[in-house]
């Protein structure tokens, strides 16, 4: 046990230190440094712009999707090389939000299910991010249930052999800014749900493509919806055949839970900060007995998914897996931060309802405890990662399914006759 | 043994709930949420003329003379719809220091107005983050003029009339410590609405430079008159509690019915189903003990410090684990503007700040237990 | 809204405080007051003698069984002046354990579904303590699923409209002392699982009768396995028709419910009671913020029952039926009291590891600890307990069921196969 | 980075385990649960010749010279099935005490023979009810006698010798504490062992008149090095309710997979499921903070402190966790004496109890997070 690089990873962390110390861009430190959620604080100039001007500077040095293949636009590192990339990237990492959906989980499927010509054409600009990616899954009448969703593609009737696409997709993060989209899509109600899914990807410029930011519950828009109303894509745009939609998602979701997870905070170290800070009768709240015990409940917490996160890299270092530890990061992570943020408020008392940079640590509480609700919901609810951990990895068996057999147009959509 | 109230209270707070029904939607107290307008006064001038903001006040200061019983009811009622109207300010807390410690002038001049709505009240006594205690407050009054800040004053954006804490003079004892009625539409005050987690019920930050104050209750008694005054608004906001209690928890199960995942809806999940149990749980004890403690306000028992501790402690439990859990429960839909589920959870967090965190009246409530007479302010 | 009698209900009162007051076996006054889980406290006599001769002094004086009908042996009374009497009984009410099932499930299932004569017979002598009954239904393998039992009811070969019974019963509570028994068979394994089943009551004296009692994990005996090897009842004895046990047992469990769970204590006037004395770094542990955050938080539950008891109370003295708010009774303490146990020790350190009466308060705590447990799972687990507020309270859809319209003989019967 | 043991380390973890499953059975935890006999011998004895006694114990002092980290998995292992011996005081505690404090004649008198599992040692310091602090402490030692008593001693009923904290001065400072060397088998003890919550490691009681006694350390040293000794104490026994933790959730996922409800594996229903998936969360948030701890240990690292009081206080939550849901999964039958559920409970709230309570660590966690060095004893 220890914490050192091995010789190779020293190496390698030594040439990317050098790197970043000379490349990156320095004079948007301080404003990296005041990131929120949905935020990468940047103000002096577009974020955007900034993001993909840094996202260039690593693909022209070759430090872009470090495990893709370098045919690809990759790296072609080992994974815990990409660890190590993103520790020495360190805040500048967050430069990277607006392509973590392509490049974690778009760039993954394409790889697994598209034509060689389409990996050569559409992976190198992902990775430079002159491209964005974003992925079509979620609708209004399937979240948790995925399989149940309703988009329909239907084949064009002018001979083309094109898709003709109508239906709505939401949470959609960056739909807004996505040159392209991976969607699925339901070619054949008339068979069992699963089995009547469709794959594609789709210029998100298309005629009938039409994107709506979602205003959150906490004011912000970080998710759309994206109607399409007889939008029409090529065949050669299909991913894998018709009907085996279900099974390219796999690989898409697969990617998604790898990419989210470890090392989540739960907002721990500005707690423990405020309670340095805040008095309670006079004295520092840290002294106070009923703080100091809810401050231990968090920091074994944190420090617990600090810690396996860890094991996980150390598997990696190590050329393995990592387990299925990783899949109770935000589990943990979401009811934490939730009670966390309304324990924080109790500490600032009537004072704490005001919302803004005034606040202790600029408000941060406030807005923890309004951006919480979405971390239990975003990328599978706390019910279903339950469910996973569960199933996947305690071995239970699944629930009674009354939908998998039956034809989709069959099972019903409603819960109770409406008066 | 009787723990309920009485049939014509039922119908009273029936009468309250349709008027509501009708005119406090969600497109209402969304007006209120989206737009700068401090709260509605439509609704205000009804729940005035529907006898709601004067039941507890006597029929000689201008009000119906009804008990505090009904009065628990109606504020049941306006947290069950989160009403974006500023009664727990103006009733629970103004009306309610004025007839405690109020002289004869001093009720006729502001009670009467106040129930009619015709102006709103508040109290003013937060300075800074944490918990407030005597020597925090810095606001003083010299020669009848009040110079200080006060910050989320709830309410603080409609209200015309302030009783303020402030002292009169120096040390950091609750007898430094005494109460002040002051005209916010005077000179020398300076007020700013906040932006604040709960928008339908609009709070300010005030300062004052020589504004003229009249002294409210004995000198020095500031303090003390307070905290008499914070166990009777807790109780009556424990009420508001619980009614959002109650609507968070209708939504979360209507939701559970309709909503279809797996081919089923998904209150048939354990998953959902026991999440909403648990809720029903925590409702049906906060409404317990806020029935005991209506009791207790009612007869101004010698238990009521007690009573009132407990109703709030678990009122507030109550709706902020309601509220959050809805919002799980609706999943992604819960997250988004267009539904109400923030709306409740906004207010339940915002009322679980005022008159006193959670861990104030944890605290307060075992102190007063193991004998003590501790009071929140 | 007050806490006064009606004049009717003084009235009443006076009446009963009287007669305790001349009547009540005053010399066990004290032994009661020791009284702990599954214990009376009596020491100087035998327990179930001095019950007995408690339930016959108020049989014989009409406040035996206040609720049921005079002819019965009951005293014609209300709800309310049933609830008045325990009131006024106190801990005298200790020494009606023994008759709690009988008199609470039993008899008024023999009072809905008993033949006139057989009601005559047995339900004054149940009133009166001079029989004891016991309820003979969960079985090894159906807790939870009481459906799925599988004693079994056959005719008798012989002609003589005879039940022959075999199986195994567990569980019950009283069976080494009960006169009598409720037993619920199995009579038709091939039709679905609640079709097939038959109450019938029992002599617990009838050959082929064992019972044993069950070590729980607290190394108390409080319940007991019963098994039936071709035990024979009388067809007499048949409660309700054949195939219609599972409706007869609805009444015995409706009655269970109203019986359990209205005022239970979580231990909280204990707890309190042990942190005015005890201490942490020198001062009253009722002084430490954070047991006051544990104290309160027990105290608005302890309450909370409390009120809601009165509630039912309240509503009883309407003349109303109570609401279903009572069934939170259990579920709410179970889970508080393991809770609260575990917090008392911690406050006790290292010395709370010894059991025995030397310890703070006779070890109450170290016992709450060791019977909790059980309290989460008897009379409707926990898991069983939601899904009656899911279901029968807030109106939500019942799980699906793989069970219900099979042959009960077709349903499996393990989870896996054993290798 | 390493956060993981060796694959040497893992495969000595695997031979201990088989040892284990083999000798160490439900039937031989019930031997020593159900009988007066102090502890399993033979299994102790075993535990001995495979070098798990002596794994961190110099071969200068008999023992095998391997390093905190082989001790750490073989503590995990003897949790696992919650082993009736007493490793975890002869071993973690009083060889440790010798190893940090004692002079070479005391290591050498006597770590051989607690390697050689021919003695057990203890540590005694609670004498009463509550938190044990210096004030506390009413034994005492005038010249090298001991008189006093100490209460819940663990492996008491044991235990041939103790390391007992006692006064050699006045004043209620941390300075009047020195440690002993007690020979139990000697004159003037008297011993009584007790019934506690439980039984496969075996409590007792002492009573110390004029007790021969050899300092152990420095004159006014013995609270600093209690403290010492507990946190790397504690880390051990944070494998053990890891190992004990891990075997609970393996017996309700098992019971589970079999029991039948409703037609289906109670496991399908989500109320257990999700019960189940909670208890695996709490066990690995504990593996990895014992893991972090672990290699603060091998290495002495200046965060042992605050890693030895995060893994202590997270292995504690995860074992009462997961032990007592273990009987909630298994319902009436967990809570039977013939199931084995009850003794992973009554050992989880046992380890909970013994080097300081769960409240305690809490404190202290928080407190040496913010830079003091506030040790346990």
């Amino acid at each position: 046990m220890d914490f050192e690089d091995s010789p190779e990873e020293a190496d390698f962390r030594a040439r990317v230190r050098a790197w970043i110390r000379d490349n990156a861009p320095r004079h948007l430190e301080a404003e990296l440094k005041t990131a929120g959620f949905a935020d990468n604080g940047i103000r002096s100039t577009d974020p955007l712009t900034a993001c993909r001007a840094w996202q260039k500077q690593k693909y022209d040095a070759g430090w872009a999707c470090l495990h893709w293949p370098k045919d690809y636009g990759g790296g072609g590192y080992q994974p815990i090389q990409r660890v190590i990339f993103g520790q020495e990237e360190g805040l500048y990492a967050a430069l990277s939000g607006p392509f973590g959906i392509g490049q974690g989980m778009c760039g993954p499927t394409l790889m697994a299910w598209a034509a060689e010509a389409h990996k050569q054409r559409y992976l190198p600009p992902l990775a430079s991010g002159e491209e964005i990616w974003c992925q079509l899954f979620s609708e209004p009448a399937s979240g948790s249930d995925l399989a149940g969703l309703r988009t329909r593609a239907e084949p064009a009737t002018d001979g083309s052999g094109d898709w003709i696409i109508n239906g709505q997709k939401i949470w959609t993060s960056g739909a807004h800014r996505s040159e392209f989209g991976l969607l699925i899509t339901r070619t054949d109600p008339s068979v069992p749900k699963h089995k009547g899914l469709t794959m594609f990807f789709l210029d998100m410029r298309s005629p009938g493509v039409e994107v709506r930011p979602i205003k959150q519950a906490n004011g912000q828009s970080e998710f759309n919806e994206v109607y399409f109303t007889d939008v029409r894509i090529p065949d050669g745009q299909r991913l894998g055949a018709v009907g085996q939609g279900w099974e390219v998602s796999l690989t898409t979701l697969m990617n998604e839970r790898l990419s989210i997870g470890s090392g989540m905070s739960l907002g721990f170290p500005e707690l423990f900060a405020f309670c340095l800070e805040a008095e309670i009768d006079g004295r520092p709240a840290v002294d106070d007995s009923a703080v100091r015990s809810r401050l231990a409940t968090y920091a074994v917490r944190q420090s617990g998914l600090k810690y396996t996160g860890m094991r996980a890299i150390t598997a990696l270092s190590k050329g393995q897996t990592p387990g299925p530890e990783n899949s109770i990061g935000k589990l943990v992570a979401g009811t934490a931060m939730q009670e966390l943020a309304m324990f924080a408020l109790d500490l600032q008392g009537a004072a704490g309802v005001e919302m803004g940079d005034d606040q202790p640590l600029q408000g941060r509480f406030q807005k923890m405890l309004m951006r919480s609700p979405a971390t239990r919901i975003e990328g599978g609810s706390d019910e279903i990662l339950r469910n996973i951990i569960g199933e996947r990895v305690l071995g239970l068996p699944g629930d009674v399914r009354v939908d998998k057999t039956v034809a989709f147009r069959d099972i019903p959509t409603s819960g109770r006759q409406k008066a | 043994m009787n723990l309920d109230f009485s049939d014509d209270q039922k119908q009273l707070q029936d009468q309250v709930r349709r008027f509501l029904a009708e005119r406090c939607t969600s497109a209402a107290v969304r007006r209120i949420v989206e737009t700068d307008e401090t709260f509605d006064r439509p609704l205000y001038a009804g729940l005035a003329e529907m006898g709601v903001l004067g039941a507890a006040i006597p029929e000689e200061y201008g009000g119906v003379g009804l008990s505090k019983l009904e009065l628990c009811l109606f504020a049941e009622e306006l947290g069950r719809v989160i009403a974006p109207v500023p009664v727990s300010s103006s009733i629970y807390l103004a009306a309610e220091f004025l007839l405690l410690a109020g002289t004869e002038a001093q009720k006729k001049a502001w009670l009467p107005k106040l129930a009619a709505g015709e102006i709103v009240g508040t109290f003013a006594v937060t300075e800074g983050t944490g918990r407030t205690t005597p020597d925090k407050i810095r606001a003083s009054v010299r020669n009848g003029r009040l110079s200080g800040g006060k910050v989320a004053v709830p309410d603080g954006a409609a209200a015309d009339l302030a009783v303020v804490a402030a002292r009169h003079g120096t040390g950091d004892g609750a007898d430094a410590i005494s109460l002040y009625l002051v005209d916010l539409r005077g000179p020398g005050v300076e007020r700013t609405v906040l932006t604040t987690l709960d928008p339908s019920r609009k709070a300010a930050s005030f300062t004052f430079t020589d504004t003229p104050a009249e002294r409210l209750g004995g000198t020095g008694d500031g303090w003390h008159i307070a905290g008499q005054v914070m166990d009777r608004a807790a109780i009556l906001m424990a009420f508001e509690q619980v009614g959002g209690s109650d609507r968070a928890l209708e939504m979360a199960r209507d939701y559970a019915l309709d909503r279809m995942a797996f081919g089923r809806p998904i209150g048939s999940f354990q998953a959902i189903k026991h999440m909403l149990a648990d809720m029903y749980v925590s409702a049906t004890l906060a409404r317990s003990n806020c029935y005991y403690a209506a009791w207790a306000l009612s007869t101004d028992a010698a238990e009521l410090p007690v009573a009132a501790a407990t109703a709030r402690v678990s009122a507030t439990q109550s709706f902020q684990h309601c509220a959050k859990n809805n919002i799980q429960t609706h999943g992604g839909m819960g997250f988004t503007w267009a539904f109400d589920c923030h709306l409740y959870y906004r207010r339940s967090n915002a009322l679980a700040l005022s008159l006193g965190s959670l861990s104030t009246w944890e605290s307060l409530l075992i102190e007063r237990m193991r004998g003590g007479n501790a009071a929140v302010a």
